[in-house]
């Protein structure tokens, strides 16, 4: 089949996310992407969740399936296990991440499941008009946290790098040839990849605006970060304040959850034929 | 005295070995020729607590235990305490006697047959070690039933075989131990005897439901298991880590029902047959997915082992309290297939059709079970693995895709169903969506189509109903001209059959009527067979779950409920003296 | 000319503030005294596709929203051409000239009233942000209608008070501009005018059912309400952050659903009152511990709000398809209430209600609505908030426990209640358990224990139904002696009101039988009110759910169904002609 | 009401733990816990999980609420908020509370909630019969993971330390003093504590023995460890093998959630009157 292009990846289908929204740049990053790397239109499986972040799945023509709220990492794995040929991608929202389906980030990522998971961080429930996110900054105000958000943040790429993830990044909407950069090597890596994406909610966060990340961002390979280091990667992502890094975090190379499957070693399991032959010798045990 | 039966049971505390040694013994009688039926009780603990395994051996097709016993074989005191008003008046005991003093055992010792055995002594004669006391119990208890000891040796010599000599020879010494005290000490005493009828291995199996499904599911072309422990659905689930692998089939212990769910999910989407399970607890997690099966019309097969409930309830009893939640599961309106096995044939059957079934219709299919179907030893025909039917239904080749273009997975046909599509297939993508979507299945926030959708998804009723009428939806046990029928679903079954068996000697005119296929419900085929007749009613629940759709569906009223709600299966004795109560 | 009634439409994008701007005209309307109902209807997106809020005012009560439009307000050029087919014949368009050219908006001139106002121009004239327009069409449209403009200007200085002069000083200046040059163009000319009725504010409310249900759970002393976002349920949760602090209530967003009902669960065992509520994916999430709640016999409310399904379905849109799901909802058998308002006074009473049986009987009460209750405006009388009943049945005081010792959370009583205590309370402990547990609460392993406390929990139900049968749980709207009755439930319950003026206008023999508490199903009232009627079943469903109960309880057969599932509340109009096809 | 001692903290129900459950140990040590502390026993809860863990339930006799799998950590926060009086404790397992539960925690954590888990870490699904937890260490075989499991485990402290938990350590069931040490300051703790805790599943687990402990752990206090230093605490809970460390890994002090509660400033919310005085008010704005 095509291989994609910018042009290709269109979908007919309107988009309907806000003027001025970063998801448009995540988008257009994703698509750019996508454009660069050989693998043909019908080998990539998109899933995201619920909210503004899933529509994406309208507007990138490959293979998609459009999941429920928090799920988008099981519903992948049951994907990739059964056709690991596919590239399988994630788009999920930090409510949907975060809150909702954080129970399956860790296992995901300390199995080392070879999706890539990619979230719209832009601190708040959009879709659902503005509530707070677990990302969002102590003291966020919002309808839901009248005086501010009460707690600390929920912080994915310590969760991450404390769930022994093998890639572990942070890019944003406002600098797309960097975002690229970090889709491509996230996609290329051999494992589960967490690339946390700074997206400005640009109707409902006043606070964490373009300007904002602009401000503040600077980029690991800038200041010499040696990402398979662990540890640097630990001190790096506490980083907050005047100046948030973005970048790879931290990569390493280790097995993937397929390889301890000697089912698959040959070829996928869609490949394979259904109907098993020798079952005779199961029920032979019951005699 | 040779009988034609025999009920026994063996007791002691869990972590004594209990359930292998009660079936060992079943297999001992099974590989006789017997027919046999075995089924466990534990409550939910490893150690300690008191389990026990009932089983009935018979030269006829058994279909149930019973509660009447007539030989316990206890590993403890409670044993024999908690059984006692079980025991037959001719039954007795065969019990460790150096565990349980005679003057503690609380039997009164002038009504029973009374065979105490030292097993400690034994087995230390014999320089084995704890473990092995069962064995001799089992050597004990065929000397005194007469049974042919040396089939029970030849099944420890394949089961431990692996382990090398030394276990298969300390095990012949401690059946023999327990054997020839036995003989020596009380022989011919017992009235309770019973033949081996066959020696040769024959083609049938004494097999749990689990197994039963999981065996089916891999003949079904099954290649992708994931669930998350749970009583009594674990089975399936350990029988798919221990055999899976041989036939490339993925076994998955995921983080939640949740995760097991969707990733059963996008398995099904992605174009392999996958399957989960779980209990009720579990069940409910699952809901949230499920209702995204039915919308983006995955062929999906969930085994539901239904325990008692409410909540944590008794999670290693039985139950089926689950029914009319799993037909109403999950919010918004969809077609779902709902299948109740009442034996392990069916179990097979049944799990196969939930593929094949799934698949033609492209929606989820349950399989609804409980922990006695589950977990109890039945003995069968061996099942049938040459020509298992496979029908994947509109499922397209992997092949490069040559049909209409585009390719929409959701496209409007004539009966609803759509041509389904393996994503990665050359020259196509597939698109689909948990929110109402269009035919091309992107997102269409329109009224219009989610009205067309939901349209397309029941349009396959006609077709599906068509189809399921080809099946044994209702089967009726027994004269169909019969005056009552006494109506149920699923693992009562066993006990109904031998209640009929009874009734029937009686000259009652009596039938059953089983309804299999319950959900889309099977209204004609029920007021077919309900015609004329006065209905029993039989439920391991409280409110009578089939008795509602009963009412819901066709202008038949039930006559008599039997309901248990106790965690128990129903006994036959138990259920016929009920019946009777019925039938006047 | 002066018409009793009229029925209106704002429409543009999302983000245009459609809502608002519908909302504040209906309020026009309510503050002159008339009768108001406000709907709006908004895909599941933030900014663009197509808002529109339709309401309808007029000098008597009006119960829904109609989809023929007098005049249609229009923001964009879609807004026209949408919903031209449902412009009555003498109806007509205010809308943005400077947004749509006249010859851009595809309406056939001749046919209707068309009133183009400059929208942009107007604003620029005034000074003021592009967030004017609205305003400026809002003073237009009530040039057009003749209708008493000092009353908008009232409700604007009231909401922007807090803003301070100049942002009112801005909104009057818009409405006159909007007023001044419609009145200039297009003066007395447009059929359809309307006048206030009363300038003085009287003891009513314009509400949407999320507000009533959220002052009803306050006035019943709710004091912990734990919610995940989901439409339509968002809108309470956001009502009680925004008032509930004040009143010393404490509200949480919890990371899921599943957190939320365990907190609530928590909360309420803990002694206070305590409620959830979401939408059908996430009520799937709370099944497992609606369950404990059951189990635990914990009072739990829980609103459910229903929205279309399955699965994701249209997030935004109506439904009723979750009724027999939330009657069946969870594992194991336990008794559960469901109540399902059909207005904002129901909504407020029933949910008090709710709060007193679930203490009461302590088990968990769900409160079933949908999108269109939920988030449409209703007018009402002020809701009475004096002597609101607060019953907790047998809750004990925090005093030092002076009761039977030892207190047994789940003793057994001939009403099946036990009093209960709240942890914390000297000199006595309180133990529950979501497994099968003993009169003290600790686990209980036994069968026999299971089927008592399961017998112990149904032994609540001659009570309840004895309760219950105080209550209106089932209303006929009509004369009681007609040949046909409508059967509903819920948010219909306006459509049919409107639905059935006509029809007795017509004269037609028939009124409306609302069952507003459905589980346990209210069988003998249900009866009575059939009696004699040839029936006629209205539900925003596509398989008529509370058809399957009536077949299920009653020998009544539903002759007639009329089902809508498109996402869209019943139109009036459109349920009139299908009514009165079923009356022929 | 009663001063609890370890007498009077026993129930009547019999103990259904295989004899040498590691259980033993932790019960006692809790029981030896409330009788060194001045709280009466009625302002004890208790909330536990489902699993062999979950029957502690039963032997502890102060105010217990026996949940479902997975969810001590929310319905012990409507317990606490609804009642701040009390001391809420939550004993749940490592399937439950890192598997089913997992979403539950690191919310728990970055609110402070000031509630107490702790796990009871054997490794293994103990009540259904022996199944791979997820902290069960990478190559440990049972019957779900025939060839050993083959991912990294997952580290629960780690997590924690991710989550801003204020309180964080690791006990186990071979020191009961220092194990009671523990329980002691996490129960003073203001705030969340997570208490791993070693419990050696006597039946299952025949590789994390009472003796595969005994050899390699140390305490953290015997080393020097500064446990008001994230950074330290990171370091020490990457430790594993030979040597692993127990102890308390980090303490912080800071405001917990109901101090962002009003509400809750005054007086408990159970002390409160249920019906509200001037709801008028609020009926006032939709006139
Ligand atoms: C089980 C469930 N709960 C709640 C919702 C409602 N819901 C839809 S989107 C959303 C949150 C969206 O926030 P986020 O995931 O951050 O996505 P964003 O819109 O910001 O991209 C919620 C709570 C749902 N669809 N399903
Ligand atoms: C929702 C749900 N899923 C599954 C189960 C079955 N179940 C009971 S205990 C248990 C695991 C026990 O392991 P763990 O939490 O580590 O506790 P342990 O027995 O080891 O103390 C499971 C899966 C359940 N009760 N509820
Ligand atoms: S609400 Fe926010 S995230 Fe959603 S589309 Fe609009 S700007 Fe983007
Ligand atoms: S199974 Fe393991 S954890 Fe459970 S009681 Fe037995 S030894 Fe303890
Ligand atoms: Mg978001
Ligand atoms: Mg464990």
């Amino acid at each position: 089949m095509q291989k994609p292009t910018v042009e290709n990846l269109d979908t007919l289908e309107p988009n309907t996310w806000c003027k001025g929204c970063g998801n448009f740049g995540l988008l257009r990053a994703l698509k750019a992407t996508l454009a660069e790397l050989e693998v043909p239109k019908e080998q990539y499986f998109l899933v995201t969740g619920i909210g503004c972040h899933g529509k994406l799945y309208n507007y990138v023509d490959v293979n998609g399936f459009h999941g429920i709220h928090g799920r988008t990492l099981p519903l992948a794995t049951g994907v990739k296990l059964t056709n690991h040929e596919l590239t399988v991608i994630c788009a999920a929202g930090d409510g949907d991440q975060y809150d909702e389906g954080l129970g399956h980030l860790p296992h995901a990522a300390r199995r080392n499941i070879d999706i890539k998971l990619f979230t719209h961080d832009n601190k708040v429930y959009g879709l659902t008009t503005g509530q707070t996110a677990p990302t969002a900054i102590q003291g966020y105000r919002s309808k839901t946290t009248l005086h501010g958000a009460p707690s600390p943040r929920l912080e994915p790429l310590k969760i991450a790098l404390a769930s022994n993830a093998s890639f572990v990044a942070r890019g944003w909407v406002g600098d797309l040839e960097h975002l690229k950069g970090l889709m491509k090597a996230a996609i290329q890596h051999r494992g589960f990849a967490l690339l946390d994406i700074f997206q400005v909610c640009f109707t409902f966060n006043r606070e964490q605006t373009f300007q904002f990340y602009r401000d503040r961002v600077y980029k690991l390979e800038d200041e010499g970060h040696d990402s398979s280091d662990l540890h640097q990667a630990w001190t790096r992502a506490q980083e907050w304040g005047d100046r948030i890094p973005i970048g790879l975090f931290y990569q390493e190379n280790r097995p993937i959850y397929r390889d301890s499957l000697p089912q698959l070693k040959k070829e996928a399991l869609i490949k394979q034929p259904l109907a098993p032959k020798g079952l005779e010798k199961l029920l032979k045990e019951f005699m | 005295m040779q009988q034609d039966e025999i009920s026994l049971l063996v007791g002691g505390e869990a972590g004594q070995g209990i359930n292998a040694a009660g079936f060992l013994l079943a297999k001992s009688f099974f590989r006789g020729g017997l027919h046999v039926f075995g089924s466990i009780d534990y409550p939910s603990l490893i150690r300690g607590g008191h389990n026990f395994y009932t089983l009935r051996a018979a030269g006829y097709p058994v279909y149930s235990h019973w509660d009447t016993i007539n030989l316990v074989i206890a590993l403890d005191a409670l044993t024999m305490k908690r059984h006692h008003k079980h025991v037959s008046k001719d039954g007795g005991y065969i019990y460790d006697s150096d565990r349980i003093p005679a003057d503690h055992h609380d039997i009164p010792t002038d009504k029973k047959f009374l065979c105490p055995i030292p097993l400690k002594t034994l087995q230390k004669e014999i320089g084995g070690t704890p473990v092995i006391r069962n064995v001799i119990a089992l050597g004990a208890t065929l000397a005194v039933l007469d049974y042919d000891v040396t089939i029970l040796e030849v099944i420890l010599r394949e089961n431990f075989q692996r382990k090398g000599d030394k276990v298969v020879e300390m095990n012949h010494r401690a059946v023999r131990a327990g054997y020839d005290y036995a003989k020596k000490n009380f022989s011919n005493e017992f009235t309770y005897q019973i033949k081996a009828i066959s020696k040769t291995k024959q083609n049938r199996i004494l097999i749990p439901g689990s197994e039963a499904i999981a065996v089916g599911a891999m003949a079904a072309g099954c290649k992708f298991y994931s669930a998350y422990p749970m009583t009594p659905s674990s089975g399936v689930l350990h029988f798919f880590f221990a055999q899976g692998e041989q036939f490339g089939i993925v076994t998955h212990q995921p983080e939640s029902e949740i995760a097991a769910i969707n990733m059963v999910i996008g398995a099904a989407h992605a174009g392999t047959r996958a399957m989960t399970g779980t209990s009720g607890g579990g069940f409910c997690l699952m809901t949230e997915a499920f209702s995204m099966a039915g919308m983006t019309e995955t062929p999906l097969v969930v085994m539901l082992g239904q325990r008692t409930g409410p909540s944590t309830g008794l999670p290693t009893y039985t139950g089926q309290s689950d029914l009319l939640f799993a037909i109403h599961a999950s919010h918004g309106e969809f077609p779902r297939i709902l299948l109740a096995p009442g034996d392990v044939q069916e179990s097979f059957d049944l799990t196969i059709d939930a593929f094949n079934l799934a698949e033609q219709f492209q929606l989820p299919v349950i399989i609804l079970t409980d922990k006695h179907l589950l977990e109890s030893h039945y003995t069968n025909d061996t099942f049938k693995l040459d020509n298992v039917p496979i029908d994947r239904g509109k499922l397209l080749p992997m092949t490069p895709y040559k049909g209409e273009k585009p390719y929409l997975r959701h496209r409007y046909t004539d009966d609803g169903i759509s041509p389904r599509l393996i994503p990665g297939t050359p020259n196509a993508l597939v698109h689909t969506d948990s929110a109402v979507h269009k035919e091309s299945g992107f997102q269409g926030d329109h009224c219009e189509i989610a009205e067309r959708q939901a349209n397309k998804r029941y349009q396959k009723m006609p077709t599906l109903m068509k189809t399921l009428s080809k099946r044994d939806t209702v089967k009726i046990h027994g004269p169909h001209d019969a005056k009552t029928s006494i109506v149920s679903w699923g693992s009562p079954k066993g006990a109904i059959l031998e209640a009929l068996r009874i009734l029937h000697k009686e000259h009652q005119s009596i039938n059953f009527t089983q309804i299999l296929y319950i959900e889309p419900f099977p209204v004609s085929e029920v007021e077919k067979a309900f015609q004329g007749k006065r209905l029993i009613l039989v439920e391991n629940n409280q409110t009578g779950q089939l008795g509602s759709l009963i009412q819901q569906y066709t202008d038949y009223k039930i006559n008599y409920r039997i309901l248990r709600y106790d965690g128990r299966p129903f006994d036959p004795g138990d259920l016929t003296d009920r019946i009777r109560e019925a039938l006047k």
